[in-house]
């Protein structure tokens, strides 16, 4: 078993060398497998990990093809939920990952920084209704209009749109997305105390209903917005949105001797910037895990009677999971705004709600690993795998009805994981501790 | 041990359509499911049928020529998904689309960061090219005139003062019923609302504020898509309002006939920037072999595409003759876009500096009383120059 | 402006009511299915749009060869009901039945299956209707017995015929329901079951199959509905469900849930208020707030609703379960 | 053969070992009570024969023949009747409407009115309140509906769950009369109460649970003279 397994990665790192390709990563996707499944002693998984992750970034750099970034996600992941392997090795491989070999890819393929901006936007709005569904228990499903009060907070005033309704001297230079993130915080906070007060006071299922229409109602608003003040700009959506300048970034990289050209230096820069957003959106969120707060939104999500007989407030608490989950589809929404220099409303739609809940459940409800893996699977496949599957149907295979495309089966697939996740596996692919003891005992 | 084996043949058949030397492709983004998929198949078609033709010549160059097709679902976020997708394909060197402007915006946005030119067939918001970006084209006329060609019509030939205005609510229809309007209230007509509506299937609130309206509306100008206008009209005709009916490209689909009813939708006027064959002498015979190869009616978008990717064709040519025979950078593709002069099905096509055709035409149209979209009554043409950027 | 508005009043009172009833219709199924498991079946729009999709399906291979009108909508109605109904058994026992089973207590489980559901009916029906017909938006038939047209009071309403079939067959599908839940063994049951399902089992009732013919009823009503929907408004799509299955919810809650003929009432005060606002407010609002802000008001009203008065209209005041 | 018996029974909450391996058995004509302090698993035992919760390990034997697989509904059927803890009337349906739900497997109408009639002439009260929603009824008459739902199925054996908790002394003894009553008239009665003094009165026979196990059983009058049960659960000594 040991042998094979080793041997099977060895070969895909000849193969990421000399025939690099979907086929060559797809065999390394196999390696990967046999590396996580097969029962080998833990020096040798770790060091076949290592050689896997070299190879899968060979194979990255050398044909762009993202089935490899798939590779490096199933590492990471392998890296945070096996068990027996050493802490600084846990911690240097991914980091190596994430710093190295992601931009290394990026460079050969720029969709990998775009894929990686996005896992990264959607693993930080995970996180965040994870606070909200998954630690305390409130159905959220209306969650992507904070990410819209975010993004429009920006949005505004990060062009022209601002001069609509105020003097001044719109836009606004680029680097004032720093303290916008700030106040998108504050914009998004704002939005979840004024949906949350009324909805929060609502018995369980109600409360998924209300947030879906409220959901609903921002969208409108973004929609209709542009009369009879134009705050919005409506359906014709704002563009273009100013970016940070990124001279500094651009010096530093020389110094370190990456040389940046137009189409990486943004993408490297917001790969980056998301990368830090995620760190401190885990930081919060363990640290909130472990706080008081967490620990009454837990009881709350428990039992919320008991919670109540405990002397935990339930509203003000409920509150505060949600304005915190709000608050950071806020921060992510400007940087979303930023990235794409466009906003409209069709973005911000009850898919892109439900699409996100689905990367929590996919994950695991209340486990911070399995949020973010549940936001690079669903992001992998939706901008990805079934993008590729249709172009290599409609490509290779045109006699097949272009309506059976599988890229207009998001719904399909999504609907699927959801059900299928609820039968077979609530608990998610990483589950929480907590929970998984739960879903043990009944 | 048996899943990985699975998992490896299972995805195996992927990657054999990746990966070819010498070979250049041509995108077309355009939605291909949905709501709006009958207008958006025209363009994938179109260039589809282009792009076949041209296959020989370029064979003879030394190149295969692919069309890669791409559904952009008239969505923003998919659009622009797409267009990240197609820039790292470095064998992409041009991009017929998109049917929404609303898609082409940001979608272009993401083409212009590797200067892959697009050229389209369908977009008509000022702001496609009014951005000033050196790679994006259309070939179609703009709402800031099609609007105003449909105002002058309405208002000098119809005879008619009083309009209700209706917009789908998107980037397109709000824009498209915006200049209608402007133009329409310059000559000293009046829009007794300006009604904005997502709805698809109830429209009765909308019939009874057109009822209740005062002045009574002659006309009813509607910027949007078929598939909204077509249940829009049915329900209007049931509720006995005879109100006549005026809309956009938007409607220039023969699936309106189908949703809003041949009888009823008989009448309707419509202007176009893409006018129907029977526009084009030339496009007759292109139109037959279309016909053959996808046993559908070619129709004005269709014709459109076919010019775009025509245009990209031969900039490409020029390209590669300029390139010594070798593979062309995409900038220099897009910088021939711009050069290009040529006679297409359309008629002449050059571009100004902004990216618009020096002079697009615009069409005025009456809807067939026979139920055949082909037979629908080309009123007027117009062939206009691009407005000035504002 | 008041004279405006009253001088369309009737008619918006009339059209408001034909939307009612169908919300009345696919409300009931929410309440029905939510009384008897507690649970928020999402996947009931899509049964709705099943029954719709059905009707247009039926109109357009059967209008041909029967020749009344009245027949065929009697048939599309049958078949768009049984279909529907039969859709919604077989999403309890394949979806919900197995989380019952389980015996989960997180109530999100059950829940977001229904959204799964949801997701996955709505694109089979596309992929369905893509490979059979190629169409997205599909059209049902006109059928001339159904299409004829009256003028009320003096010009003040003008109906369709297809109108007064839609209300004619929603009453009477209220009438009937009414009356099997309050009159009949099975009814009887069904509320047994909805207020303690354990001890109905001990009164020898099987709960699993009275909570599917819960499913099937619902689902009938929730089918009859589509059908009539897709007759009214002539185009659906396989989304279509979205919206309406939204607003009867809404109006579930709004009279109650659980509550039957709350669900009924709040149908009807939903259809009423979205068909006014969305004529009115470019009125009342001076042209500044469109139509479009119609949907913005139903939910805004609905939540004030559940702050003042959180059982609902008709709701009782239930205790929480401990 | 016992009409019913208990063999080895270990029943699960969870984690939560509940009963620990019960035994017990009822004769035709007995009536059989089951002592014990709160949560000794006393209702446990209950809703493991009517199969409201299934037992991990032994079996429930009805008339010989093993019932402990078989869902409630089912096991109803055969003939066993349960009136559960607290009531649990249903609250939105009328008297006359719980009585009917309660002989839900009936078919006959005639049947069904007789029963009615029955169950009317042992209960007056509940005629008068025929028309009104269970709900509203007062404990003592919840408890009257309870057991004439209950009768209301015919059954072979009734297991009733605690039917004097929360009633006025008056009724607790009109209560214990009508299930003598019923016992006389053949019914054969399980009969789980907190009132153990009560309860050993009227019995024929006995079991004391204690946290899940059977710690004694006999004849009730002996059982109601042992010193543990006194200590325990009479109050005395």
């Amino acid at each position: 078993m040991s042998a094979l397994s080793l041997l099977l990665s060895l070969a895909y790192l000849g193969l990421a060398f000399l025939a690099p390709g979907a086929l060559a990563n797809l065999f390394g996707l196999g390696a990967l497998a046999a590396a996580a499944f097969l029962r080998l002693s833990p020096n040798l998984r770790t060091l076949n990990l290592a050689l896997l992750t070299l190879a899968f970034t060979v194979g990255l750099v050398r044909s762009g093809n993202t089935l490899g970034l798939i590779g490096l996600v199933g590492i990471l992941v392998a890296l945070t939920t096996l068990p027996r392997v050493p802490t600084w090795i846990r911690a240097a491989l991914g980091l190596a990952i994430l710093l190295i070999s992601v931009p290394l890819a990026g460079f050969a393929n720029t969709f990998v920084f775009e894929l990686g901006i996005q896992i990264g936007i959607y693993a930080a709005m995970a996180l965040g209704l994870n606070v909200v569904v998954g630690m305390a228990g409130l159905l959220d499903l209306g969650y992507a209009a904070f990410f819209a009060v975010g993004a429009y907070t920006w949005a505004i005033f990060g062009s022209q749109q601002a001069k609509n309704f105020m003097a001044g001297n719109f836009p606004l230079p680029g680097e004032y997305i720093y303290p916008f993130m700030l106040i998108a915080i504050a914009t998004t906070a704002l939005t979840g105390l004024l949906i949350g007060l009324p909805a929060l006071r609502l018995r369980g299922d109600y409360l998924a209903i209300v947030t879906l229409g409220l959901g609903e109602v921002v969208r409108i608003l973004a929609n209709n917005l542009d009369h009879p003040i134009n705050f919005t700009n409506g359906p014709q959506g704002i563009t273009p949105i100013q970016r940070p300048p990124i001279d500094w970034f651009r010096e530093l990289m020389a110094a370190m001797g990456v040389r940046l050209d137009q189409t990486t230096d943004y993408q490297l820069f917001f790969y980056l910037l998301v990368l830090l957003m995620i760190g401190l959106v885990v930081l919060v969120n363990v640290n909130l895990a472990n706080s008081r707060f967490g620990r009454a939104w837990v009881a709350i999500r428990e039992d919320e009677i008991a919670a109540r007989s405990m002397g935990i407030p339930l509203l003000p608490t409920k509150l505060l999971a949600f304005m915190t989950g709000a608050a950071f589809s806020g921060v992510m929404g400007v940087i979303f705004a930023a990235q794409r220099t466009f906003v409209s409303p069709e973005s911000f739609t009850l898919l892109a709600s439900i699409t996100i809940l689905g990367m929590v459940i996919l994950g695991g409800m209340g486990s911070i690993p399995g949020a973010i893996l549940g936001a690079a699977a669903l992001t992998i496949l939706n901008l990805d795998v079934l993008k590729t599957f249709s172009e290599f149907v409609r490509t290779s295979l045109p006699q097949i009805p272009s309506q059976v495309d599988p890229a207009k089966y998001e719904r399909l697939v999504f609907g699927l994981i959801l059900v299928l996740m609820m039968i077979f596996r609530p608990e998610g692919l990483i589950p929480e501790k907590r929970h998984k003891a739960e879903m043990e005992e009944a | 041990m048996r899943k990985i084996g699975l998992l490896v043949a299972g995805v195996a058949a992927l990657g054999m359509a990746l990966g070819q030397a010498n070979v250049i492709k041509i995108a077309t983004q355009s939605p291909l499911s949905g709501p709006q998929a009958a207008l958006g198949e025209q363009i994938k078609l179109g260039a589809e049928l282009a792009v076949e033709e041209a296959k020989a010549k370029f064979k003879a160059l030394g190149f295969d020529l692919v069309l890669v097709p791409y559904d952009d679902q008239a969505n923003p976020d998919v659009g622009v998904a797409n267009a990240n997708r197609i820039i790292n394909d470095p064998d992409i060197l041009g991009v017929v689309g998109h049917l929404n402007s609303g898609v082409a915006i940001p979608s272009s946005e993401v083409y212009a960061r590797v200067g892959l030119v697009m050229v389209s067939p369908a977009n008509t918001n000022p702001r496609v090219t009014d951005r000033r970006l050196p790679n994006v084209n259309r070939i179609c006329g703009r709402d800031d005139v099609q609007g105003p060609v449909g105002a002058e019509y309405a208002f000098n030939n119809l005879k008619v003062k009083n309009v209700f205005v209706i917009h789908d609510k998107t980037a397109y229809g709000q824009g498209l019923a915006e200049e209608f309007r402007k133009r329409l209230e310059a000559l000293g007509g009046k829009a007794v609302a300006f009604v904005g509506t997502e709805e698809q299937s109830n429209f009765v609130p909308i019939i009874n504020q057109i009822r209740g309206a005062r002045p009574t509306p002659e006309l009813i100008y509607f910027g949007g898509i078929y598939s909204q206008i077509g249940p829009f009209l049915k329900q209007l005709r049931e509720r006995g309002l005879k109100t006549r009916l005026m809309g956009g490209d938007g409607l220039d689909s023969s699936e309106f006939l189908r949703l809003a009813g041949a009888q009823n939708a008989a009448g309707t006027y419509y202007t176009t920037v893409a006018g129907p064959v029977s526009a084009f002498p030339k496009a007759k015979a292109v139109a037959e072999r279309f016909k053959q190869k996808f046993g559908k009616d070619m129709e004005g978008f269709g014709i459109y595409a076919y010019d775009s990717a025509n245009v990209i064709l031969t900039a490409l040519e020029a390209a590669i003759k300029a390139a010594g025979g070798k593979k062309p950078t995409r900038e220099q593709v897009a910088q021939e876009v711009r050069k290009v002069k040529m006679e297409g099905l359309t008629g002449a096509i050059e571009f100004d500096d902004k990216g618009d055709n020096k002079k697009a035409k615009y069409f005025v149209m009456q809807v067939a009383s026979t139920g055949n979209w082909a037979d629908n009554k080309l009123i007027r043409t117009i062939e206009m120059a691009a407005p000035g950027a504002r | 402006m008041l004279e405006q508005i009253l001088a369309l009043l009737p008619q918006v009172i009339f059209d408001g009511f034909v939307l009612g009833f169908v919300y009345a219709m696919v409300a009931l199924g929410y309440t029905m299915v939510y009384g008897v498991l507690e649970l928020i079946n999402f996947a009931h729009s899509e049964i709705f749009m099943i029954g719709a999709v059905v009707g247009v399906e039926v109109f357009r291979y059967l209008a041909p060869h029967v020749g009344n009108g009245f027949l065929l909508l009697l048939l599309a109605l049958l078949l768009g009901g049984a279909i529907a109904g039969l859709t919604a058994i077989l999403v309890e026992r394949f979806a919900y039945r197995p989380l019952r089973k389980r015996g989960t207590t997180n109530r999100l489980v059950p829940l977001i299956t229904a959204i799964g559901v949801s997701f996955i009916l709505q694109d089979l029906v596309r992929l369905i209707e893509g490979l059979w017909h190629n169409e997205f938006f599909l059209r049902m038939r006109t059928v001339e017995d159904l299409e004829g047209s009256v003028s009320l009071f003096g010009g003040a309403i003008f109906a369709q015929t297809k109108s007064f079939v839609l209300m004619g067959v929603s009453i009477l599908m209220l009438l009937g329901l009414t009356y099997l839940v309050n009159r009949t063994k099975l009814g009887v049951a069904i509320r047994a079951v909805a207020q303690d399902l354990s001890t109905a089992s001990l009164m020898g009732i099987d709960p699993d199959r009275i909570i599917s013919r819960t499913f099937l009823i619902g689902g009938s009503l929730g089918g009859v509905a589509g059908v009539l929907f897709a007759l009214q408004y002539t185009t659906i799509t396989p989304y279509v469900g979205f919206l309406p299955g939204l607003k009867a919810f809404t109006a579930a809650v709004l009279g109650g849930i659980g509550n039957i003929p709350g669900a009924m009432l709040g149908g009807l005060v939903l259809g009423q208020l979205e068909n006014f606002f969305g004529t009115y407010l470019p009125i009342l609002t001076n042209g500044n707030f469109g139509t479009e802000y119609k949907d913005v008001v139903a939910f805004l009203i609905l939540i004030l609703i559940l702050l003042l008065r959180p059982q609902g209209l008709l709701g009782q005041v239930v205790k929480e379960k401990v | 053969m016992s009409l019913l018996e208990l063999r080895g029974v270990h029943t699960y909450y969870g984690h939560i070992h509940a009963l620990k391996g019960v035994s017990l058995k009822v004769e035709e004509g007995e009536i059989v009570t089951l002592i014990g302090s709160n949560g000794a698993g006393k209702s446990t035992t209950l809703r493991t024969i009517s199969g409201l919760v299934k037992p991990r390990q032994g079996e429930v034997l009805f008339q010989g023949r093993p019932i402990h697989r078989l869902p409630a509904h089912q096991i109803v059927a055969l003939g066993v009747g349960h009136v559960p803890e607290g009531r649990r009337i249903f609250p939105r349906l009328t008297v006359e409407e719980n009585l009917e739900i309660g002989a839900y497997l009936e078919t006959d109408r005639k049947v069904v009115q007789e029963r009615k009639d029955q169950v009317f002439a042992l209960f007056p009260r509940l005629y008068e309140r025929r028309g009104q929603k269970g709900g509203t009824l007062s404990g003592g008459e919840q408890q009257m509906l309870a057991i004439g739902r209950a009768l209301m199925q015919n059954p072979r054996i009734l297991l009733m769950d605690e039917p004097s908790m929360g009633l006025a002394p008056v009724l607790v003894d009109f209560i214990f009369e009508t299930i003598q009553k019923l016992n006389q008239e053949g019914k054969t009665i399980l009969l789980v109460e907190q009132n153990a003094r009560l309860a050993l009165q009227i019995a024929h026979r006995g079991y004391v649970l204690a946290t899940g196990e059977i710690t004694l059983f006999g004849p009730a009058r002996e059982l109601a003279q042992n010193p543990e049960v006194q200590k325990a659960y009479l109050g005395e000594g």
